[in-house]
């Protein structure tokens, strides 16, 4: 072993000791308590950081879920069910069950069934239309078209409808972490429970007017007329405001108010496609009348609103 | 050089197509529906029912708080219905509908054209007396006068601007009234300034209205401390900050009131409204109002009953012109497009102008090209891109920080971008959640 | 009612200016430079000119169309501004392909890449001459000297420019005074008469563009006058102390590209900050750079790269320089 | 996951201290085995530089390098005279130039006896590429001017500040360098003669 | 993960220089031409799976605390020993690459795997892994040194094309930001498509 080869190990090895005391000393001195179980939680999240379960972030979520004493208040609406079991599973709790939940949204107004009573060309954005007046229709309770809700969604799980002007949920991707429902200035989405099979049954309009006056401004509005209420036997619909709403844990998805609405204001998402079924579809003999695609306004809007979007990723790139 | 303020502004083409037109007496409607909420602050609270019987100027609905006023009948009949009606602002709203039958006046109002020059109250009863005539400021803002009155404890008031600018293109109402009223406007004045307790009042008029700058000079000499003051044609001069600015050279502080550099403003139509309410005894419940446009067949000024809908004082006009594209409640730079025209016409309704098709679509948006036209134009100096980006991004901290709260939507940005971007809607949705933000911090 | 009327929150006024009109402007005030570089330089500079404009135009149509799959608008006038500043940035004799990559280069990478008109952080035109000069420095220096009406393209007479001669000259420790007889004097660089760039010869034409540009509020007073008065007062002071040296601020100010840069290189909207304080640190800082440059730097020029590196400080003025706001108040006044 | 070692002191010490002793002993090893063939091929290269620049030779211009002084203090040139048998033919000439637009640039100048340029080449220049590069024979054939040259008659400065050497286009600045480290060579190689 | 896919996300859906940007400072310096590229992309690959090996057989002997320092050296032991090597052996390609193969000790690729994967793998697949990895990473190289030599100097691994010079700025290091920028570009293309 010539001197270079000894001289090598010796210095070397001098340096890993040394580097090793210094390590130990330091990871003493610095050491923080931090509870393990946060990361671990962290973890198990699906990290999409929606903000869905009311907590900043997905570890700002696990940190409360070490600190808190049950997981009662929290979920995440995200993973849903499996993730907050293993969640309770790390912090040695029990998991509580909550039903799965998805957006629905409550106009049905499309062009066809809701006249036009002015153009609207102002900024591409629901909350400054909502800012401005009531909305392009007699209706100043319904969507404005103008697609926040689809801009909000983290997921991918909202698109608009060019033909109807109205949002619609994709199911399957929908994780029912709420940024839609607070983006809509008009409160129009709701978030309700899956539903055995998926099935549900909601009243799709929010208008509180009179009957004669919601009628007159959207055929497919809710007029108030308590034909439902009086029909249901569990006591799952209540009439306020000239308005029907179920109460999805009550409902039993018998589906009689439906066979009773006059105006179709109440809408059905029980078949096996799994996909909510807008009434354009029910009434194909209607669709085909309608000729609403080549209306100019519409066009300009959805190119605007194209452009806006292209700016928008454009920006968010720059940074 | 004529005076005007130091910073930013825009002049749009001036377009003031009735400026030659007298004001006329519009006839008066079958029917009105006054709104509670004719104001900035709370909604009054009506005291009269259905089938009530009212007379003109009869006070038919409360001051339900400080910033409040007091709203009047403006016709004699009968309450029909007080109903949630359609309004200017495309939501709609509480108000009292009256069918008119005749045209019967409250007994205490002096319906004498004389014109009265002594002021016999006290400055305490005058404000109280503006407050009950229901008198809020007529140049668009529409904030209860007596309020604006009221000098704050610790605070003097120095000098009464009054507001002859009507900055805003198409507009001449106030144009109209100054040259037509220009006595009982001195006499409004002196009023106001009894009320205030200050000894000089400025008279601002922009240079494109010479005659009435030339009346009222040649008036003035009979009024003591009240001056004329021509100022060089500047889109906003007609805003408090830019006319104390231009008249007096003193910059209100952000977020402070005019009182604070000693100054108040009101609005020529305020003080003639002033100068009926203390002289005549007659509360506010008609005014002047311009219908016009480019296409509109005869552009003309009305005095009108405040509750007539648009509908009649266009059709007075010549009616709906057949290439209508929009119809603005107000002027073409901060009025409200509305959805119908089928609406009433309230206290603040300045003018109605119809925008014929060509005129009434914006641009299509495309990117910024950041030729910082906004930013030279801002009569505040803000950055309007700067305020449209975050408060797009919803980050209302940001917009806060960048000081949003201190824009007056005059819309100069809008109006200048040459990529056109709605720079001002954004700007206040910004102003919107902010405002919300800063409320719920007080909270 | 038969027609829907139309709602929008105000201002219901819509300006006069948009994009194309400001863009015409600048294209109006160019048209002087265009015509003395044609004047001076002849068939090269028409051709340098067309291949230029065209080829931006073409990338443009391209890449808007193809890659970013949007409205192509190329009659906006901005491809066209890209490609004739890039013409002027040239010498007239560069071949037609090496223009094409410059084009390319301007409009593909400084523009198109960045999310095209408005995104851009720096100046296409001169990213594109920068290319050029790093990618063929032998071709984008070598100048033909000015013959009037002269129809010779690639085999032109070559010559070195009054700022190559000086730097050269002050290598070699010759004094200001004898390298001044080597060039034009003063009137015949005001008019353009001297080796150099297409649009960087003729001062007289390029202030003709600035006063119809400022005539027309294109553009303000700003970024133009802090420029060139930071580089006479910067010249001045060295040579005041040490005239031989150090040439004069006249000779600075003529030769080059500063006043080119500044009028119409440094006044581009997307690359220039917002405000008007920010827009004279901006101009400040670029007659700083440039004088550097050219005093202490490698390259006897240095208007392009100074406007360069002061792009890439405007995001940060404008974060840090803001407006005088009405109604401030002052703290502790 | 399998039992880790707990992050205690014996254990970290224990393996810091055991892994940098087998890398230690590895590379001490690598060294010694690689240390020949890397002397060698330095070597190589040195020769085959030498051997490029001066005419055929028999003897090893490495043993018989002397190192003289340059003007610049605390640099030298490095001197490889080549011997075919006994006979000198010529002289490489290790020299170096700080007038290069970046860092030192070294050439291999070689002279024959009479001090007539034989050929150059380059032994490290860090000059801009496409430019200043070509004063490297792989670049172009620019450097071929000086062979057959003798600076006695052959001004040793650029044609731009009144020499006879012609610059590279437009990297007159690397080109004056290469000049004047031939310049220093030859002016040694002269002084030394004697 | 099955065996397959270990070995060849490197090379595309998780390339270490065209998704996960790292190793940058060789990939930026050394790529010049595509030789040089793939010679430094090979002597990569070989730390890489030399010292994945190594780092997946004493993973569990290694307290948490030193694990970085511990690899670090396991590291720099095999960049020496390749550096030694080629300075013996490869002169010529020495010559050109020798600055940047000290490099490779630091390059966050070797020391990224090292602790995101062999740390928790098995030898086999750490072998896989950065075998996958290091191709990955050769591959970017010398894609990046080919079209570089391509614009820049008009040649491909040394064969020249074209009369006369390339564009220089290519083969400086604007040019190589310039064109890794595209490839991202490119990469992020495909890989979202």
């Amino acid at each position: 072993m010539s001197e270079i080869v000894i001289y090598t190990i010796v210095t070397v090895s001098a340096i890993g000791i040394l580097a090793a005391i210094i390590l130990y000393f330091a990871a003493k001195k610095f050491h923080v308590v931090e509870d393990p179980r946060i990361d671990d939680i962290e973890e198990a999240l699906p990290s999409a950081n929606c903000g869905g379960c009311g907590y900043p972030g997905c570890r700002n979520f696990a940190e409360a879920c070490v600190k808190a004493e049950n997981l009662a208040d929290l979920f995440c609406p995200v993973g849903g069910n499996d993730v907050m079991k293993d969640v309770a599973g790390i912090l040695g709790q029990e998991a509580i069950e909550k039903a799965a939940q998805v957006a629905v949204i409550r106009c049905s107004g499309s062009f066809e069934y809701r006249p036009r009573t002015n153009n609207y060309d102002g900024a591409v954005n629901c909350t400054v239309a909502a800012n401005l007046y009531s909305g392009d229709t007699g209706c100043q309770y319904g969507c404005l078209g103008l697609g926040e809700c689809v801009d909000a969604c983290t997921f991918d799980a909202m698109y608009m409808d060019e033909k109807t002007g109205l949002p619609v949920v994709i199911q399957d991707q929908c994780t029912a972490c709420g940024d839609c429902v607070r983006a809509c200035p008009k409160d129009i989405i709701e978030l309700r429970n899956q539903g055995k099979k998926d099935r549900r049954i909601f009243v799709s309009c929010i208008n509180e007017d009179k009957g004669g006056v919601a009628k007159k401004n959207c055929s497919v509005a809710c007029i108030g007329c308590t034909k439902c209420e009086k029909v249901c036997n569990y006591d799952a619909i209540k009439i306020e405001n000239f308005l029907a709403y179920i109460d999805f844990t009550k409902c039993v998805l018998c589906r009689k108010c439906i066979a009773v609405c006059p105006t179709d204001a109440i809408h059905e998402t029980n078949f096996p496609l799994r996909r909510i079924k807008s009434p354009v579809e029910k009434k194909t003999v209607v669709k085909e009348k309608a000729v609403v695609t080549d209306n100019p306004d519409l066009v300009n809007i959805a190119k605007k609103k194209q452009e806006s979007n292209d700016n928008e990723a454009e920006s968010k790139d720059k940074e | 050089m004529l005076k005007t303020f130091s910073r930013g502004g825009v002049h749009p083409p001036e377009n003031k197509l009735s400026a030659v037109q007298t004001i006329e007496q519009l006839a008066l409607p079958k029917m009105v529906t006054i709104p509670i909420s004719q104001h900035i602050g709370a909604p009054s609270t009506p005291i009269v029912k259905k089938n009530d019987l009212v007379k003109v100027g009869q006070i038919i609905a409360k001051s339900s708080g400080f910033v409040s006023a007091n709203i009047h009948s403006s016709v004699s009949g009968k309450v029909i219905k007080i109903d949630s009606v359609m309004d200017s602002s495309g939501y709609k709203k509480q108000s009292i509908i009256i069918q008119v039958d005749g045209d019967e006046w409250e007994e205490s109002i002096n319906r004498d054209p004389q014109l009265i020059k002594e002021i016999n109250l006290s400055s305490e009863e005058i404000i109280k007396k503006v407050g009950d005539a229901g008198i809020v400021g007529l140049g668009g803002a529409t904030f209860p006068s007596q309020v604006k009155l009221s000098v704050p404890k610790g605070m003097t008031a120095e000098i009464l601007i009054i507001n002859g600018v009507e900055c805003e293109p198409y507009l001449t109402a106030d144009h109209r009234l100054m040259l037509e009223k220009g006595d009982e406007l001195m006499v409004g004045t002196k009023i106001l300034m009894k009320a205030l307790n200050v000894s000089k009042a400025v008279i601002g008029i922009e240079n494109n209205k010479r005659d009435a700058i030339e009346h009222l000079t040649s008036l003035s000499s009979n009024y003591e401390g009240i001056t004329i003051q021509a100022l060089k044609v500047q889109y906003p001069q007609g805003g408090e900050k830019q006319l104390i600015k231009a008249v007096i050279n003193r910059e209100v502080p952000s977020g402070g009131l005019p009182i604070a550099v000693g100054a108040v403003v009101h609005n020529v139509g305020t003080a003639y409204a002033v100068y009926e309410a203390i002289q005549k005894n007659k509360p506010l419940f008609e005014r002047i109002v311009t219908v016009t446009g480019k296409s509109v067949k005869n552009p003309a000024n009305y005095l009108a009953r405040v509750g007539t809908s648009l509908t009649e004082l266009i059709e007075a006009s010549g009616g709906l012109p057949e290439d209508t594209g929009k119809v603005i409640s107000g002027g073409p730079m901060m009025g409200k497009a509305l959805n119908t025209i089928d609406i009433p016409m309230t206290k603040g309704t300045s003018g109605v102008l119809i925008i014929p098709v060509g005129e009434s679509r914006r641009g299509v948006v495309q990117d910024c090209i950041r030729c910082a036209k906004c930013v030279s134009v801002c009569p505040m100096g803000l950055e309007p891109y700067l305020l449209m980006t975050v408060s797009e991004q919803q980050n209302y901290e940001r917009t806060e920080s960048e000081r949003a709260m201190d824009c007056i939507e005059c819309g100069s940005c809008s109006y200048t971008c040459p990529s056109n971007r709605p720079l001002l809607d954004y700007i206040r949705l910004g102003k919107a959640e902010v405002g919300a933000i800063i409320r719920s911090r007080k909270a | 009612m038969s027609k829907l009327l139309t709602v929008s929150p105000s201002p219901h006024n819509y300006g006069k200016d948009t994009i194309k009109s400001l863009m015409y402007g600048v294209l109006i005030a160019l048209i002087p430079t265009t015509v003395v570089s044609l004047y001076f330089f002849g068939l090269g500079a028409l051709i340098v000119i067309l291949t230029s404009v065209f080829s931006a135009l073409i990338f443009e149509y391209l890449i808007t169309k193809y890659i970013l799959k949007k409205e192509p608008s190329l009659l906006d006038g901005s491809a066209i501004i890209t490609g004739l500043l890039l013409a002027f940035n040239v010498p007239s004799n560069l071949p037609i392909i090496i223009i094409i990559i410059g084009a390319l280069v301007a409009i593909g990478v400084a523009k198109m890449s960045f999310g095209g008109l408005g995104n851009n952080p720096f100046n296409p035109a001169l990213v594109g001459r920068v290319f050029l000069l790093i990618s063929f420095p032998v071709q984008m220096t070598s100048w033909p000297v000015p013959v009037q009406s002269r129809m010779q393209y690639l085999d032109a007479v070559t010559g070195a420019t009054p700022l190559g001669l000086m730097k050269e000259g002050l290598r070699n420790g010759e004094p200001v005074s004898d390298l001044m007889t080597q060039i034009p004097n003063n009137m015949q660089m005001f008019i353009g008469n001297m080796g150099g760039s297409l649009g960087e010869v003729a001062g007289i034409a390029i202030l003709l563009g600035l006063v119809w540009m400022l005539y027309k509020k294109v553009i303000t007073w700003h970024i133009p006058v802090s420029m060139i008065g930071t580089i006479i007062i910067l010249t001045g002071i060295f040579w005041l102390i040490n005239p031989d040296k150090y040439a004069d601020p006249v000779f600075h100010v003529l030769t080059g590209g500063v006043l080119l840069g500044a009028v119409f290189m440094a006044t581009d909207y997307v690359t220039s900050p917002m405000t008007t304080k920010g827009m004279l640190i901006f101009g400040t800082g670029i007659g700083l750079l440039t004088v550097v440059i050219r005093l202490f730097g490698a390259y006897p020029e240095g208007v392009s790269f100074a406007i360069l590196i002061m792009n890439a400080f405007v995001p940060l003025i404008n974060i840090y320089v803001k407006p005088k706001r009405f109604g401030e108040v002052i703290k502790n006044g | 996951m399998a039992s880790k070692t707990e992050s205690t002191f014996r254990n970290m010490l224990l393996a810091l201290f055991v892994v940098s002793f087998i890398s230690a002993t590895t590379l001490g090893y690598v060294y010694e085995f690689t240390k020949e063939p890397i002397a060698i091929a330095k070597l190589k290269k040195k020769i085959a530089a030498i051997k490029k620049v001066v005419p055929e030779f028999t003897n090893d211009p490495n043993a018989d390098m002397y190192k003289i002084a340059s003007d610049i203090k605390g640099d030298t040139l490095e001197f490889y005279p080549a011997y075919k048998d006994s006979e000198l033919v010529g002289t490489a000439i290790k020299t170096f130039s700080d007038l290069g637009f970046t860092k030192r640039i070294y050439l291999m100048v070689g002279f024959l006896a009479d001090g007539t340029i034989h050929n150059i080449s380059v032994l490290e220049h860090a000059e801009t590429p496409g430019l200043g590069d070509k004063m490297d024979k792989k670049k172009s054939k620019w450097s071929e001017q000086f062979n057959g040259k003798n600076p006695a008659n052959y001004k040793l400065i650029v044609s731009k500040d009144g020499g006879d050497v012609d610059a590279i286009t437009a990297a007159t600045i690397s080109s004056r360098a290469y000049t004047d480290a031939v310049d220093r060579a030859y002016k040694a190689f002269i002084e030394n003669k004697k | 993960m099955s065996k397959l896919t270990i070995l060849t996300k490197g090379i595309i859906k998780e390339n270490a220089v065209f998704v996960l940007f790292l190793g940058l400072c060789p990939t930026l310096g050394t790529t010049t031409s595509a030789i040089n590229g793939l010679a430094m992309g090979l002597a990569t690959t070989f730390v890489l799976v030399m010292s994945n090996i190594v780092v997946s057989m004493v993973k569990s002997l290694i307290p948490d605390k030193v694990r970085i320092p511990a690899f670090i050296v396991i590291i720099a032991t095999f960049v020496t020993v390749v550096e030694l090597t080629m300075q013996a052996f490869l002169p010529d390609l020495f010559e050109v690459l020798g600055l940047f193969i000290p490099l490779i000790v630091v390059n966050c690729v070797i020391l990224g795997r090292a602790e995101a994967f062999a740390s928790k793998n098995n030898v086999f697949d750490s072998v896989l892994d950065g075998l996958g990895m290091g191709l990955g990473f050769a591959f970017a190289l010398t894609v990046l040194g080919g079209i570089r030599e391509i614009l820049g100097s008009g040649a491909l691994f040394g064969f020249s094309f074209m009369e006369g010079d390339g564009m220089l700025i290519f083969v400086l290091a604007p040019g190589a930001f310039i064109v890794l920028g595209y490839l991202i570009a490119i990469s992020n293309k495909i890989n979202k498509a």
